[in-house]
């Protein structure tokens, strides 16, 4: 997925007809000063952090500023300063506005639904998800009927709003529908949507895009906000990837059976550091990428479970041992591997003639791989 | 009868000149399919493993009487290969295509329910019934003609139990890999009345995963209309909780999706559940013995 | 069992407050329906003729379990309309409204199959069960209880034929108005089976119209699957050919569509065929004496 | 419904996409004088006579012209020009090209599929009715699923094209499905699509618009190229009126009962000349719009054939009575009425006490109006 800064959310906004405030982004104080000194946007202004996560509000990532002076400062603060898992990069300025009513809107998929569903309440501002059931509306928005009428009706009268502004709803979710579907968008979620000065307007903007759906949209390949470096590459050469906190690497392919590895390895007391699913490839390079990327998160031991259908265990094992002798001796790692499937026999053979534990029992070789964790201290000093 | 395919099934492979579509065309083959055609347009008249290629579903469908897709087709092509198979009359599509927007799939999914087809996947494994037929990708090797049912949302995983209870000595009678996407044709839900009619399966395993909620829906059919014995494996227990899809997520979650959730919807639906894959066939054998149906 | 309506009948009026809608609510409950409940977005709480207006079709599905919706919203609003009917589960939407662009026709078309809503309609006159229910304006004094059944694409053309019937001493079953639109919910084809299979029905009139292929098609259901008598009137014998749809309106009809062709489609199904509307309560009559179910 | 002049239709198409010549509309020999003198377009050029009906070729309605002053004379030999029942009052001008293949396309609904049609074909540029069924290509075009990938390439192998003709086909095909739903069309139909140098280009353009879409279209509301004076006041007023060739006027209520009572005129010897449908209407305004505009076309007679159902009777009957006050001496005609259904007693009640023959039986009524024509000599005095 996609995950879009609000500044490029609201960009994303403003180009389906949904009002936003006039902002700049910024990468430094001078530019900021720059965006008030030209007249761009006048004082006094909201500086607010671009980055992913929420929160923003309790946690220093949104501040204002009044004066030139201060505004310099905040930028300075803000930039730099770690948020969560991120690290601010750029800040979003905006005219501080009078505020009235706060709303919510969102559209996300419905999976059992089979069916978009909008969601809206009349309290926005605030974590959402804490509101009880009555302060939601749920509307599924069928993909051929799309969203009707009577529907932006009931959100209307659910808000209670005055006849100008009823109208002026009625737009923002024509635009917001119009941006999920043409978008390929998995969330676009509007918190808060504000009436201010008697009209509405997005103060937020949080917009999620299928990565999928690429195919239909180039323009979001260069964007990843989100990643960590190694996701980054991971993504690149299509290998699901995700960090955790512990220290063994598993490699296995297909999202059940990485899952279900983990399951077993945290039954015997082992901690995973990295999963990295192959998924339903039998590319011997593809195989020596994962290699390679595992290296680089210096895992106490690597686990690899495969299960060969797609996915040939010979192919997969001569992958393997190419890839071994492709890892510098600095990130060497020990590595058991459990195939099974298709030529299965001939894979551990395979793995086995190049040094490499291989066997066929799950539980059996799960508990192989956490007794041949190499200590934490080892890995280190060889980093 | 069985559950989607049997002997009288007769696989079209759209997509199958492409690698794939190559490799499983011949394993479907050695599995006893009636594979009678491929598609690839502009391929038209020239044969892959034996099998005559043409250029359209409609010609293939006239000329070989296929009423099962299984598609191949990448994904960017993925729904007009649907819609085609579709518009030809196939009342069967198994998908395996990956990487399917779900927007995509929304849309084929509607259309399918237009037209009166059934979709399996996208994104999935398909569907085997030993001795019968397979219209998917499932590994032969992991088969054995028997009495017990197969739903899974997972693809080697679904292999690996599938192959446990081969090597436990029992067989089964249809194993459905559904696919994982958050859009799929036929969810647990759809195929849960399938295998309740179909004499020859004693047994129903199903296996989930943490996410989305169709495993909770599954246990509630399961409490009220399902008469079989179910033993249930639910990948992802000690996984860390995923990257939050917003506060919409969330609210459309609502505390389910959840290893936990599941794992209790099922027990009290009157599921076995087992703690393991490995623990799956043990578990099958026991529940086969209460009922007296081994 | 009546076709479509009858004492279960529980009507909910789209659009009640308008002319159209308070009119017809009476006329309905006149016939002895049961009227129970208005939609008018933003009249909610108010009363016509005595019937609660909601101001949403789920509210008044909730309140007063309506199973029928008529709907008389104007053109550019009735899509919307329908939609919500469906979408509150309203099994039967009869669309009294004029001039529906086909393109929202199809629309709503394929969405209440999706949603299982059949619709009558659009631009229709409706349904009507004497001595049961009418949902729909045609005009009650027509009417008269018995088991004769009509279906037909025209308005005041039906009042007409319908009420000849009446005074020559017979009754109807059910009178379906299907509507003359290009695109419509329920076409002849669609409605014949519910009749054939209505034990209330000894016979059936079908009043046709130049233009499209419908009671061709309906010829052809007839003849392989109509098991009772008909009696067939087509207008617009004497009608000049109309104006032409382009080349394409020639290749779609393929001499299809004119009054000869339709003719002799009806009787070379069987039917029994009036030459003016006049006639048809004879011929009624003779074909039930000849079944003797007179 | 409102069907484009051929040079409406071209910029409709160059609208959506669909490559035409670049063609120029000119109501005057000085106007065509002035399109080439300005190099807008250069000689050679082909007139066409902006009319709808077909057969313009072989109808004298399109020339070609070299020399200014042949176009000069084509021009003015074609303004004003009759053709079938209208009259040239514009042309359009284009360059002369040299044309390869020609295609034909159309997408119009079908009505017992109820889905739009596709149809294509290899020869266009004729009559495309009389091609055998194995020369056309015909595609039910799902609306949710719109115009398909594979269904594009069906037409394309049908025609046999080149592989960069191909992809612009699916171009103008994409184009002419948007075009025929955005544009809520009954027809668009395209005959010849023309290869002209290895590109496809629309010679000809045929767009008819539906005129229940109005409320989505104002853009239309003000092209009415081909009804008659009569007819345009008619679709004003909202009544459905058509010009036949015989005397008798026909008012009635509901198409069905309008032929039906034509059918029983016919039946008994009766020319009707004029008809007009009320419609489910008992609006008394228009009654008597109807009754007026019937006036203007002088009948021998005018029989009413009213079954009241949402038309109440008597609503009707004082409309009617109304109406024929407001109708000019010169104008007046005989009336014969028959009235059933809602207060019918009441209705011919109201009509016969204004000096109306007024009936229930509709053989007999018939009978009556046509035993009461005017001679046609005596109405053409009048006028």
């Amino acid at each position: 997925m996609v995950k879009l800064a609000e500044w490029r959310g609201k960009e994303l906004f403003r180009r389906y007809g949904i009002p936003v405030p006039n902002g700049r982004v910024v990468r430094s104080a001078a530019e900021a000063d720059e965006v008030v000194r030209s007249g761009a946007i006048a004082l006094p202004l909201v500086v607010k952090a671009q980055v992913l996560a929420g929160g923003r509000g309790k946690g220093g990532a949104v501040k204002f500023a009044t004066t030139p002076d201060e505004l310099r400062s905040v930028v300075t603060g803000m930039l730099g300063m770690p948020f969560k898992d991120e690290t601010v990069k750029e800040v979003l300025l905006e005219p501080k506005v009078p505020v009235g009513r706060e709303l919510y809107l969102s559209i996300a998929l419905d999976r059992s639904a089979r069916e978009p569903l909008l969601i809206a309440s009349g309290q926005g501002g605030v974590e959402i998800e804490s509101l009880a059931d009555d302060q939601l509306v749920r509307i599924d928005v069928h993909p051929f009927a799309g969203l009707t009428l009577y529907e932006k009706r009931r959100v209307s009268i659910a808000f209670g709003l005055a006849p100008s502004v009823s109208k002026e709803l009625g737009g923002v979710l024509d635009s917001l529908w119009k941006a999920f579907q043409d978008e390929d968008a998995e969330l676009v979620e509007i918190n808060p949507l504000a009436v201010v000065d008697g009209h509405l307007v997005a103060l937020d903007a949080k917009v999620i895009i299928e990565d999928d759906a690429g195919f239909r949209h180039p323009e979001y390949a260069e964007i990843r906000d989100d990643r960590t470096p190694l996701e980054e590459i991971a993504r690149e050469k299509e290998i699901a990837f995700v960090q955790l906190d512990g220290d063994i690497g598993v490699i296995a392919n297909g999202a059940g059976l990485t899952m279900a590895t983990l399951d077993v390895l945290a039954q015997f007391g082992g901690k995973p550091g990295v999963f990295l699913d192959l998924g339903g490839t039998d590319d011997p390079v593809k195989v020596t990428d994962a290699f390679l990327l595992m290296a680089k998160a210096h895992p106490s031991v690597v686990f690899l479970n495969i299960f060969g259908g797609v996915t040939r265990c010979d192919t997969v094992a001569k992958g393997l041992v190419a890839a071994m002798t492709q890892v510098p001796d600095s990130d060497r790692f020990p590595l058991v591997a459990r195939i099974r499937g298709n030529n299965e026999d001939l894979g551990r053979q395979i793995l086995q003639s190049a040094g490499i534990t291989a066997l066929s029992d799950l539980k059996a070789s799960v508990q192989a791989a956490i007794a041949a964790e190499q200590p934490r201290t080892a890995r280190r000093a060889a980093v | 009868m069985t559950v989607l395919v049997d002997t009288n099934t007769r696989v079209v492979v759209q997509g199958i000149t492409g690698h794939q579509g190559t490799v499983h065309t011949n394993q479907m083959k050695a599995f006893g399919t009636h594979v009678v055609a491929g598609v690839t347009p502009g391929k038209g008249g020239s044969k892959v493993e034996g099998v005559p290629v043409f250029d359209s579903v409609t010609e293939a469908v006239a000329a070989t009487g296929a009423n099962v897709s299984v598609i191949f087709v990448p994904a960017p092509f993925a729904k007009d290969a649907f819609f085609e198979a579709a518009d030809a009359g196939i009342p069967l599509a198994v998908v395996v295509t990956e990487h399917i927007p779900f927007h995509d799939m929304l849309t084929m999914y509607y259309y399918g329910r237009l037209r009166g087809v059934r979709i399996i996947g996208p994104n999935c494994p398909g569907i085997a019934a030993p001795g019968k037929a397979k219209a998917g990708i499932i590994p032969n090797v992991v088969f054995r003609p028997g009495r017990v049912g197969v739903i899974s949302r997972s693809g080697t995983l679904t292999y690996e139990i599938v192959n446990g209870i081969k090597e436990s000595g029992l067989g089964q009678s249809t194993c459905i890999g559904l696919g994982g996407d958050p859009v799929v044709g036929t969810s647990f839900v759809d195929a849960l009345p399938l295998f309740e009619q179909d004499p020859d399966t004693d047994l129903l395993v199903l296996v989930g995963e943490i996410g989305g909620t169709a495993e909770e829906e599954a246990a509630d059919y399961i409490r009220h209309r399902f008469t079989k014995p179910v033993v249930a494996y639910i990948a992802g227990r000690s996984a860390p909780p995923g990257k939050r899809m917003g506060h919409a997520g969330a609210i459309i979650a609502r505390g389910r999706g959840t290893a936990a959730s599941k794992l209790s919807a099922l027990k009290d639906a009157g599921a076995t559940v087992a703690d393991f894959p490995y623990d799956v066939p043990t578990l099958v054998a026991e529940r086969l013995r209460e009922v007296g149906n081994r």
